[in-house]
């Protein structure tokens, strides 16, 4: 299994992938010129800079025979800095005194703002992986981890690419039947589309309805029914791994939700990301009497230049600066005898 | 019987407790406290004898009493509705959001704070003895009466009245408080409104936030309770809408129960004329006029159906209604036609 | 030579263009766009030949011609200025801050973006030529002439009239504007103010802060401007002050400008009486008359000082005149006596 | 010389700090009822559990022959929970979008709102160390560092007494009159007192004038003019070896400003906090043979209980589980063979 940058070629592999995850996946919309614009944008920011640029990786099964669309087993993203093309919303829960000493009344009330805080921070998005690379047979390639951690380790390489925070965004908690009781409580109130369409034109970078209809005042959240309250800073059940993957890397929730959903916004100081924090370098040793770990425990990933990025589970860790490799695994992340690599432990 | 409204004086302070404790709901204006009613009577005294010639920050009080001179009922005119505190309202606005990307305009009503009334004329603090067979009359003449003594003072009051009605309330319970004024105050409604009865108002400043209200996000029973009368008191709401005011976009802010409103300079002006006795006591008439005498730094008035004007401009007044009104032949007396308002 | 105001027709198409790009400052209402003329001109005719009786989102426009039948000047009404869309302005408030603890109380000046004026209806886009030497002459005319329109079928308008005025310059640039929208915009007043003119303007509600501004904080040369007109249009002002209007609360948005306004159903009432021709011209009589006619879903009128009502009570007319209006003898006259109002 | 709680008796010696730090130092004015209640406060504090305790602490010169009021070097504080008793406010620095897409105009705008959302943090104050105990001469007995950082060892020892977050408020720049622009430019146009009475005030926990007169809709920045602007979460020159202090512990400026002067807010989570982080135990041996360095290195502090704390420095640092006391050293901490020590090297 290996991570790399997505490619032109990708684009119906990633067609099928939306098509899998539904309108849900705010940020893969099945809609193929978005997607081939998202591929081209991907491609360009590995070669330049640009602010807005967006790192976006497939995970591929190397293992696997066959037509690029069955070996794409998932993806995942960074976009380096948001809010910068169009408004980045969240409400912010803040707390508003209310207190007065004529009523012996003091305390405090949460209170959502509406805001664009995370304008410029780096966001990690887009994670996904496909249904015949899951569950109990699968539980050993820690597949779902090398996608989310992968992006640590390229941030960690490219570190000067990205900006001071980042963010990850949590889909909100659901009820039974599928919906949204904050989005019943909140936006439905004010919008005129059903959830689905708005979380869609979100994903599609349209988003001045959301400054032009949602509520711009301050609004206590006491005033929600207590099932929207139940909402605010919650996730999906299925979000739930995800976020503790998050949790483990230093990202905490610090007021920010979902304007729709009400799902937490997690976040942390780049530099303090656990997985950046810990990340090491490790030079390249070809050895082809090394053996296979059962168990993946080491993040391997390239750290040459963005577009030959690479990332792979290795089964063993570095033995002071060197780093032993098969020349399978060599060839898998193309690297050469002495090159460097950045690993990670997990 | 004829009810007579006059200024009242410090000698009415035990009939106005009286009243003020009777009061249910108790009221704001109204507070059962003797010190405070004893100043407040002085203090309007002072002003009827005043020559005030703008708005002051000084409640003028009236009582109605009987023809044994018994006080069956009570109501207040605060020049300055604010006076050196601030008078709290909701104001109903409505914003419209409107997206040319979704190609929709929705007009979102939003409740906002406001201090505008600060600056009106209050009319309020109207009591009257719960148990009396002629409330209904009691409660029309201190409308009337009000009305009159602004009519004849204009410069005394500000160019926009309004009375505060009750607002709604089901089972003893106001909904618009649960709804709103619950959540910033965790206190009991009543315990609020005894404390904006009593002095500084301010503190609803301090804990209410100054952001609009989106009234799409109350629940159902506290927005059915915008603007809308207390059940008991929807008589009161008919009769000055008969006196020509209208609803305004101010509701109370604890309440939400409607402020009404009138322009002073589109009441009906007064007929300055000479009072002339007649000893018979009045037929009773087609027009209802209202009659009122300023003398002495005093103020009476009463309603009349039997007045009427002789060929030399005078008001003809039986003794009787003379007598209340303290006015002998050639004094002068404010004459003022009822009529029902078509506004 | 007589002045008439009469209801646009495409074939004002090019002289109202000449006009719109003559205008300066640029109106924000008479866009210099030859295919938004056009359509405004037949929307227009469409809706003064159509008997609507609610105010319509179809803008209203009158030309005035001199004799040879040359276009010097145009105006229009909005009968919602708003239209499907907004019409923002700031709202001048005034908040009370009192303190208990510190035993003062402040007043504390904001403007808070206000859609109220969306549904008043907008006299706007006056613009005449610019060399004319009756150029004052022509905007009374047309002042006049849409008032006389609002009388004659008040229905098709709003409660509330209003009119906004260029805002102050100093040195060609609005203190105003550089003092508050420039911080929202950061764009040149022109470009925004070219944007507002085109089509929707729910791109002020995405871009403007929902919250008031806290006058205390602008910078002298903003907070001057509020309110504060246009040197070139202070006679627009007083013209409209002359016609009952009156500073209102609002103030414009980009600009700072002063907004007025005046209540329909407080504008003086025309009296509709049959024409009565006469062949010599009239001699200058004392009170002006504004005459109108409605006819074949055309309005004209026209200011003439030597109009005069007969016995009969038919309003006597020169043939001259009366050949402008389109009016024969027992023709139906509005007419209006003009006054300065005194309000 | 020797951190420990503040006693009835310190008083007088108190009441002299608050003479010399003038009326700048909020949180101690010169008001000996004031003070005599904060003291009281301060002794409840460390015998209960109070939820909004005051823990309070001196710096003696035990070296120092003499009265009491003339071994006291200076005092430093920790508020457990702010925000209880009277409203806790700031402004906090948002993003606001103004953005249209028909202006081709996307940006975003510093906003300051009203706030209490650190209602519930803990605080480190009140900070100050005497004039004779400072400067190059003292240079080597870190007085400043030791009155600032025993807090952490206090917070580590009884980490249970705290919150999750702990915040530290700066002093704001002045202009060289002693004037704060950013008070001339916001305070001072809405409240009728001078910058110095607002401060005491608020120092004495009379804050209902803030709610009051203060402009409680949000103010975007740019309205403010550039002096003003320049202060927004800066410090007094002053203050800087204290931030940089309190940076190098890993807190951090996320927005927050004092009303009156914009001077920042740094914060952190408190397990995040280097100095607590990295304390550790060891069991006191007493060693009577054992040289003082030169450069005191390594903060001890009891953590037996709260009442009995005490901090000083050391000359050395742990072997293994074990620390090394001189006699002399264990009776400044009080402590005997086998007790525990909480240390931190800095």
């Amino acid at each position: 299994m290996l991570i790399r940058p997505v490619e032109t070629a990708d684009i119906d592999a990633l067609r099928e992938i939306a098509v899998e995850t539904g309108p849900g996946f705010t940020s893969l919309p099945d809609n193929r010129d978005f997607l081939a614009d998202k591929i081209d944008h991907a491609r360009q920011s590995l070669a330049g800079e640009a602010e807005d640029a967006l790192y976006f990786f497939v995970l591929e099964d190397d293992q696997q025979p066959g037509e690029r669309a069955e070996r794409l087993a998932g993806c995942c993203a960074i976009e380096a800095r948001v809010g910068l093309d169009a408004p980045f919303y969240h409400y912010r829960i803040g707390q508003l005194a209310h207190s007065s000493s004529r009523l012996g009344l003091h305390r405090t009330l949460d209170t959502l703002f509406l805001c664009s805080d995370h304008t410029g921070s780096a966001e990690v998005c887009s994670l996904y992986l496909r249904e015949p690379w899951r569950g109990a047979a699968h539980r050993n390639s820690r597949n779902g981890t090398l996608l989310s951690r992968a992006r640590w380790l390229f941030m960690a390489a490219f570190r000067s690419r990205f900006p001071e925070r980042v963010l990850a965004e949590m889909r909100g908690r659901f009820d039974d039947d599928g919906k949204s009781p904050f989005w019943e409580a909140l936006g439905q109130k004010f919008l005129p589309i059903e959830f689905q369409r708005a979380d869609h034109l979100t994903g599609m970078g349209e988003k001045s309805f959301i400054g032009e209809m949602m509520p711009r005042h301050p609004i206590c959240t006491s005033f929600l029914p207590q099932s929207a309250r139940d909402c605010i800073g919650q996730v999906h059940h299925q979000t739930r791994p995800a976020l503790a993957m998050l949790n483990r890397d230093g990202l905490r929730f610090e007021g920010y939700i979902d304007l729709f959903d009400g799902g937490p916004t997690v976040e942390a100081y780049i530099d303090d990301v656990h997985s950046i924090r810990h990340t090491r370098s490790a030079r390249v040793r070809l050895d082809d009497s090394v053996e296979r770990a059962a168990r993946p425990a080491w993040l391997a990933a390239t750290a040459s230049s963005p577009t030959a990025f690479r990332a792979a589970w290795l089964g063993r860790g570095p033995e002071g600066d060197d780093i032993r490799l098969t020349p399978e695994e060599a060839q898998r992340l193309q690297v050469a005898e002495g090159d460097s690599l950045r690993l990670l432990e997990t | 019987m004829t009810l007579l409204a006059r200024s009242a004086t410090l000698d009415d302070l035990d009939a106005l407790l009286a009243l003020a404790q009777d009061a249910s709901p108790a009221l704001t204006n109204l507070p059962p406290d003797r010190e405070r009613l004893a100043a407040r009577l002085e203090s309007s005294s002072r002003a009827f004898q005043s020559e005030a010639t703008a708005p002051e920050d000084v409640a003028l009080t009236l009582v109605v009493e009987d023809d044994d001179g018994e006080v069956l009922g009570t109501a207040t005119l605060k020049p300055l509705a604010g006076g050196r505190e601030v008078y709290y309202t909701y104001r109903r606005e409505t914003l419209i959001h409107a997206s040319q990307q979704l190609d929709v305009r929705r007009e979102v009503d939003i409740l906002s704070i406001s201090h505008e009334m600060s600056h009106a004329t209050l009319l309020c603090a109207l009591a009257t003895r719960r148990d009396h067979p002629a409330r209904g009359e009691i409660k029309r003449l201190l409308r009337a009466a009000r009305l009159a003594l602004v009519a004849a003072v204009p410069e005394r009051f500000a160019p926009l009245l309004f009375v505060a009605l009750p607002g709604y309330q089901s089972g003893g319970r106001s909904p618009f408080w649960e709804g709103v004024g619950r959540h910033f105050f965790s206190r009991e409604f009543e315990e609020v409104h005894r404390a904006a009865s009593l002095g500084s108002k301010s503190f609803i400043g301090e804990v209410m936030p100054p952001f609009p209200l989106y009234q799409p996000l109350l629940d159902d029973a506290a927005r059915d309770a915008i603007g809308r009368v207390h059940p008991l008191h929807s008589e009161a709401l008919e009769g000055w809408q008969r006196e020509g005011f209208t609803p305004s976009r101010h509701v109370d802010l604890l309440d939400g129960g409607p402020l009404l409103e009138a322009g002073r300079d589109h009441l009906p002006r007064p007929r300055r004329c000479p009072a002339r006795l007649r000893d018979q006591p009045a037929e009773r008439g087609e027009g209802e006029m209202l009659l009122a005498s300023q003398r002495d730094g005093g103020f009476r008035a009463l309603l009349s159906t039997g007045a009427t004007l002789d060929e030399q401009g005078r008001c003809v007044v039986d003794a009787g209604r003379a007598q209340r009104l303290g006015v002998d032949n050639d004094t002068p007396l404010l004459v003022l036609e009822r009529r029902e308002c078509a506004c």
